[in-house]
């Protein structure tokens, strides 16, 4: 469940991104380097109505962890919100902050309703972090 | 990391391959030697693990959402998440494609029409478009002929006669 | 004033909750253990129509502090929004998160507007917690 | 780009407002003591309608870094959110958090698309903060 | 902290003044004495810095919104961010009162109306409010006089004749 909503991709180098301290960003996910407690947090900016698309009724964005020793990814965050917005230009952030206990190698990922209705136009509108308490 | 032979998983802190607990239990203490087997404990009652694991602990269960007249189709085991449906005379409203999170409403009544499909769990009833015997349409309600109390209105005489 | 609200209770040892470093979770509150600046948050995520209840126009959560040597509570976050979604299905997550200084004893607590309008059906869809800085 | 949006004014030493660690807060910013990674966040709750202005159909808060050494703010985080709430009163709040990489001198400030609809009233309801990690 | 001449910034890391890297360029490395100057990097793709500067990282460029029919009116250079205006055909719908957030709206087609003025980025077309010859008003919209297909009604007749 939830997994099978779309993930996406994140730029770790350039302007605002960065990674230290030896957590590092590969295929799509932020790869643990240290078993301990982390504040994960991600905003997705979401925004329409994009022609293509049907008018979505909801938004959702969830925070996912995949362990390699376990089939099934575990849904650590989600926010979702329904649109009441009626037919012309809307946006929506969604924030989502939280601690949870991580392994070395888990992996954290960010799944969305709907790709298409992400902004990725700016890097300080949609965002994705974590950091070791 | 060690690289563990397939069907056993690395436990960091024991820094040991171990093969894994079954489903409906979690890895309470890992394997350390041949000799020295995991110890797996049983997930705790309102949780779960629907496959083998060396984890550290087991997933809580959903819950139905009793307010939104979700009922519950299979409770949740060591296994198995709970599953959940709608009360009777309610149909599920998807609010995404996949139908994971939906409200259930209740089924419209179909008054002074024939039902062409009853409510179920994925749909509304169905109802026939024109007005059962001794019926006649005002607008999209069809209203019983002889209620003696109010008179027989214009739409009232035609239909009914 | 926000404690007349009703109080939210949390499950504390299943799935993905945990407390350590003994924060403790006891009768509905999260209890300080020692004194210093935490950054406490929690999201609601708020879901309705709910049949019996009233069409709510607004909804609201609010992180409170309680302290045994001060008969009143003082309330740390509050978030509060107007719902637009017209009659069928909707749903809202808030979102709250900050850092305040704290004493060893006190006890935090999240008070909603209406605990019908909460969903408490998935574990990371509404949770509560905090860390020392 | 957003920094010709009006800055936000902070009051940090009554009620729960305080800086400490020589984070200190003159004219409107937060100025960053030590170089080095923090957690900054700010939550503005917005309301309306407000009778003088139009029916705005958005509302915006973005944390802005100002380094002395350059003339351009940077912008760091951005909440924006169309209204679909029809002319009666409205309220919103918009939280946001997130890591950067801050320098010694740096400047942090919380710009709004329309002070108007700020609500000022309640500390509790429109914040402002960062933390070394 | 070191005041520093006109012209000159403060490196905390460097404990000393030094001149600023040119626009385009960020600072790699800071300059230690008159005689070692700063080492300054170009701006890796996707980043500028439109202003000489003593920054350790330059700024992401922006994207210009294909889903929401936005066109690069000038790529991201480094030193200048990525310009975005509207697809042919479509027109700026402003989200805040300084247009720094926008989307791109269909311009609309006037059918059986004259142009009063041609759809822009700034603005959507401007309709002639009363009907082109050979066309009738029907409600706000336009309708060809002859079409053969459905007959004349009311208002066809008065205008078409």
């Amino acid at each position: 469940v939830g997994t099978h909503l779309p993930i996406l991709q994140w730029e770790d180098k350039r302007g605002l991104a960065f990674t230290k301290n030896n957590l590092s960003y590969s295929s799509n996910a932020l790869v643990i380097p240290v078993s301990g407690d982390y504040y994960v947090y991600a905003q997705v900016t979401f925004r329409g109505p994009v022609e293509s698309g049907l008018k979505p009724n909801s938004v959702t964005e969830i925070i996912t962890k995949v362990t390699d020793s376990y089939p099934e990814p575990t849904q650590l965050l989600t926010g979702t919100k329904t649109l009441s917005e009626n037919g012309n230009g809307w946006f929506q952030p969604i924030y989502l902050g939280a601690v949870v206990s991580l392994e070395v190698g888990d992996k954290l990922m960010v799944n969305v309703s709907d790709i298409k209705l992400v902004d990725y136009t700016k890097e300080h509108k949609t965002f994705f972090g974590a950091f070791l308490l | 990391r060690g690289a563990c032979p397939a069907g056993m998983n690395w436990i960091e802190t024991a820094q040991h391959c171990c093969p894994p607990c079954p489903a409906g239990t979690f890895l309470l203490e890992p394997c350390t030697s041949p000799g020295n087997p995991n110890k797996c404990d049983p997930c705790p009652a309102g949780t779960f693990r629907t496959q083998p694991n060396t984890l550290r602990e087991c997933q809580a269960c959903y819950e139905c959402d009793r307010q939104a007249f979700q009922s519950v189709l299979s409770n949740c085991s060591a296994t198995s998440n709970v599953a959940c449906g709608c009360e009777p005379g309610h149909f599920r409203d998807c609010l995404d494609d996949l139908c994971t999170e939906f409200s259930c409403r209740k089924c419209q009544p179909c008054t002074g029409r024939l039902i062409q499909q009853p409510c179920s769990e994925a749909q509304d009833t169905l109802c026939d478009s024109n007005c059962k015997p001794d019926f006649y349409r005002e607008g999209d309600e069809c209203r019983p002929c002889h209620t003696g109390k109010d008179t027989c209105g214009k739409e009232c005489q035609q239909e009914c006669g």
